[in-house]
């Protein structure tokens, strides 16, 4: 496992690696228009780290994605998710502040990429959450499985 | 009505979970602040609720609905109510009110252990996370909702019981309740899903009105399917076998809450059978099977504690007989209830049964937060090894001997004065069922004076760990229950009166004003 | 039978058979398998619930506002629910991984220090 | 104010109360007439078990597993089924789960 995969195997994720990423992060920033969001984007984001972890194995990857960074990126995600919901408290919990408000995201075109106020941010906040919280409960069921290996 | 009050019950849900999100970041700066930064958000929590509690029964305990998102006029006059809301009668404050006792106990009482153990970071998140859960389950006016609080309740109990991962039996334990949490809850969803099938709605009281009288097949199936999973969820015999597990397993702090996350299943099982389907669907078989269930769980609850050596399932067993006693005394509410002559003592029973809930809150907890003390003094769980710590714990002591004598119904204590009252309108019923109620509270007596004979009496033995006063926090969380325990039971009238009553009411006779709250404000 | 009437019994056979594997495996792994495919039968149902024949996809801005569209709660639910049973999941993969460290086997009957 | 009343009758811990400390200063009242001429540390006040010698404390301590050893011999038909439940496998856990899911079931569809 911690040796990684076959020279094939490796060489095609060098290659779909970014591909996935990419798509994942347009999956997140077209969720208030399009079918995905924030969750989606970010399992889908998510998966390329799993491939990696596969393609790679923990050796190869080491350094690369720490725990700690992962851990404390997933609260921030979270934290902002919730920070967004308490800004709508002046009217209700949740209610969208910036909804046409000719602000950044406040265009009153509903099929606009900016539109939709809060809600693109909230999947951005969720798809942060979703990615690094999915990577890190990959990372440590990585390191439970070896540690099992070589007891 | 000002900001704070009007927002309240989002906050309830809000505060903790920005607690439970915070605190691993919090944690990074030292754990002396986390502890500070979580019992601030413990105390926050539990002033919101006081606050709600004291404004919600001073303007007339009239159920009180808040829409997330926006207002509840919608401008395009839509009538099916699919927009999320949380709804309080007087249920769910007086629930809201026992969850956030027992928040403050389990928090005040985890902030200074003898030691600092690694990933206590990570408890106090999980602990903050089911409060969120319970609160959400107690407030929530939407099934699928429910549904979801019922699984962050799941998942971080579950977590929390399996949190010593260097023991395997927690593992065990968290596997097996894990395992049968999820499927209750999807139990739970499928209802859920039958029910928005039928009438396309999943607001509780949209679709109260809908089911109307004379349930279809569906109804039926998806009562049956919310009956049996939330029943399980709380404990009730012969699907109680979790509960011994999960409570015996879990530390002493989170066996409170897991009472807690027990009586909210209750709540969601009482909400079902009055508010959802109520005078709509409410044969008599509904209720014998719950006060079938009921004297299962009190028979098989109270014997089972009798012959077990391990001192926290001991308790848990007790823990389960006392869900018994609920659902005994709500089953002859329901009975009396949906008679075709309503008759006066359900209600006596519906205000039993409810005043129990907190009573047991208070009593069972006081008992396993002893328990836990006791056993980090001991260095074993089995009490055929413990004897004499009366010798050094002495407050400890008085609090497992109240909690104990509270919790089998020694007069003046509160159990005392619920039990009594579910006594004698259960004789009205059936006398069969207050004899046997009576007979499993004395042979409960019994399972207690054992546990106190083998762990409190007897020589001073050696103490395993290293002899050190018990923290003040902990002392201060079981004062805390123990006034309950004691105020209860010298003022019962002034509680019953209070917070007790309005929320048998809103079971009673609260259907028709739980659905107008929500109805009246949607144009249909 | 008509064909609407498919997904339903599809995902009574998938509850039926997670069912199944949780009381006739004695597998841990097999046995979250079966939770799995109980909630992906769950999960079907709902979806299955919300289909409306001829109707459009709610999220299509410029459709014609008088067509059929599907309300797309029923989605939003099973959405709901994909990302609760992910995290169930992997919590009780975690024990089974924690439960094979402690026991040495994942035979549910080898498993039973916690009885009476 | 500080009662309940239950349908039956009413419950004032605060008369109880009065009425158990008036119970406990009548039973002081009858220990002031006692006799007070005997002396301490002497066999007087010893243990007697049929002259054998008083055996140490620890001895004498009944453990938990003992209490109630009778009453519990005298169930063993109920305890060996009820303890043959508790398995501690959770297919059987499961099983009872959907058992009593099925049982419920049956009952509501069958009824009105």
């Amino acid at each position: 496992m911690s040796s990684g995969m076959s020279v094939i195997v490796r060489t095609v994720t060098r290659f779909t690696y970014a591909l996935i990423i990419v798509f994942g992060f347009y999956v997140i920033m077209h969720g208030h228009l399009t079918p995905g969001g924030g969750f989606q984007g970010g399992a889908v984001v998510a998966s390329a780290f799993a491939l990696a972890l596969v393609a790679f194995g923990t050796a190869g990857l080491k350094g690369a994605l720490n725990r700690h960074l992962l851990q404390s990126l997933e609260e921030v995600g979270a934290l902002a998710f919730l920070g967004l919901a308490f800004a709508g408290v002046g009217t209700a919990f949740f209610y969208n502040i910036l909804a046409n408000s000719g602000s950044v995201f406040g265009g009153s075109d509903p099929a606009a990429l900016a539109s939709g106020g809060v809600l693109p941010l909230m999947n951005w906040a969720v798809g942060l959450k979703v990615m690094t919280g999915i990577a890190s409960i990959l990372i440590i069921m990585v390191i439970g499985a070896r540690k099992e290996a070589t007891e | 009505m000002n900001a704070l009050l009007h927002h309240a019950p989002v906050l309830l849900v809000a505060v903790p979970l920005l607690g439970a999100f915070a605190v691993p970041l919090v944690g990074k700066l030292g754990s002396g602040l986390r502890r500070f930064f979580v019992g601030l958000i413990a105390l926050l929590t539990t002033a919101i609720a006081g606050y709600l509690a004291a404004s919600f029964y001073a303007a007339g305990a009239s159920p009180i609905v808040y829409v997330l998102g926006g207002r509840l006029s919608l401008p395009s006059g839509m009538v099916a109510p699919i927009r999320i809301m949380f709804e309080l009668d007087g249920l769910s404050v007086f629930m809201m009110l026992i969850t956030a006792l027992a928040a403050l106990a389990a928090v005040l009482y985890t902030s200074s252990f003898w030691k600092e153990r690694s990933g206590a970071t990570l408890k106090d998140s999980l602990m903050l996370l089911l409060i969120v859960g319970i609160f959400g389950m107690e407030m929530t006016g939407d099934l699928f909702n429910f549904f979801v609080f019922l699984e962050i309740t799941s998942i971080a109990a579950c977590s929390l019981v399996g949190f010593r991962v260097w023991n395997g039996r927690s593992q065990e334990a968290a596997f097996k309740v894990m395992t049968l949490y999820t499927l209750s809850g999807l139990f739970v969803l499928l209802a859920v899903g039958l029910l928005y099938g039928q009438y396309g709605g999943l607001n509780i009281a949209y679709l109260a009105t809908m089911i109307g009288s004379g349930a279809a097949l569906v109804d039926k199936i998806a009562l049956g399917l919310l009956l049996t999973g939330l029943a399980m969820k709380a404990g009730a015999v012969p699907m109680h076998m979790w509960a011994p597990d999960a409570y015996g397993e879990a530390p002493g702090a989170a066996s409170i809450l897991l009472v807690a996350n027990s009586q909210a299943s209750l709540y969601g099982l009482f909400r079902v059978l009055f508010t959802l389907y109520g005078s709509a669907y409410s044969p008599q078989s509904l209720a014998w099977i719950l006060i079938g269930l009921a004297v299962l769980t009190i028979i098989v609850g109270v014997t089972m504690a009798l012959v077990q050596r391990d001192l926290k399932r001991l308790i848990a067993f007790g823990a389960v007989s006392q869900i018994g006693y609920m659902m005994l005394a709500v089953g002859v509410g329901f009975a009396a209830m949906t008679a075709l002559q309503p008759s006066d003592f359900g209600f006596v029973a519906l205000q039993g049964g409810l005043f129990h809930m907190i009573n047991d809150a208070a009593c069972i907890g006081l008992l396993f937060l002893a328990a836990g003390i006791v056993i980090r003094r001991a260095g074993t769980r089995d009490l055929q090894g413990m004897g004499g710590i009366a010798h050094d714990l002495k407050w400890t002591t008085a609090f497992f001997m109240l909690g104990a004598f509270a919790l089998a119904g020694m007069p003046p204590l509160n159990g005392f004065a619920s039990k009594l009252m579910i006594y004698e309108s259960t004789f009205r019923l059936s006398p069969v069922l207050a004899i046997v109620a009576i007979l499993a509270s004395i042979l409960l007596l019994a399972v207690f004076l054992r546990a106190f004979q083998a762990a409190f009496l007897g020589p001073r033995t050696e103490p395993t760990d290293v002899m050190r006063p018990v923290p003040i926090s902990m002392l201060v969380s079981m004062g805390l229950l123990a006034l309950v325990v004691v105020a209860f039971g010298l003022f019962p009238g002034f509680f019953v009166d209070r917070i007790v009553t309005p929320a048998a009411q809103a079971l009673w006779s609260g259907r028709d004003a739980y659905i107008q709250a929500v109805m009246s404000g949607m144009g249909g | 039978m008509t064909l609407g009437q498919v997904p339903f019994v599809v995902s009574a056979l998938l509850v039926v058979i997670g069912l199944y594997a949780l009381l006739f495996k004695r597998n841990l792994i097999k046995m979250v398998i079966g939770v799995s495919i109980i909630e992906t039968g769950v999960n079907l149902f709902l979806v299955t619930v919300g289909y409306r024949a001829g109707g459009q996809a709610p999220i299509y801005t410029y459709s014609d506002p008088t067509t059929l569209r599907v309300l797309p709660t029923p989605q939003a639910l099973t959405l709901t629910s994909i990302v609760i049973g992910l995290a169930t999941t992997a919590l009780l993969l975690s024990f089974v991984v924690f439960i094979h460290r402690h026991y040495q086997t994942l035979d549910a009957e080898k498993i039973k220090e916690l009885k009476g | 104010m500080t009662g309940i009343t239950t349908g039956f009758g009413a419950w004032n811990p605060i008369a109880w109360l009065l009425l158990f400390l008036g119970v406990v200063a009548g039973a002081l009242f009858l220990r002031r007439f006692g006799n007070k001429q005997y002396k301490k540390n002497t066999g007087q006040t010893k243990v007697f078990l049929s002259g054998n010698e008083e055996p140490e404390a620890s001895a004498l301590h009944v453990r938990g597993a003992h209490l109630y050893w009778g009453f519990v011999d005298g169930l063993s038909a109920y305890y060996r089924r009820v303890r043959a439940l508790h398995t501690g496998l959770l297919s059987d856990y499961v099983a009872l789960f959907v058992g009593t899911l099925g049982v419920v079931l049956i009952v509501l569809v069958l009824s009105r």
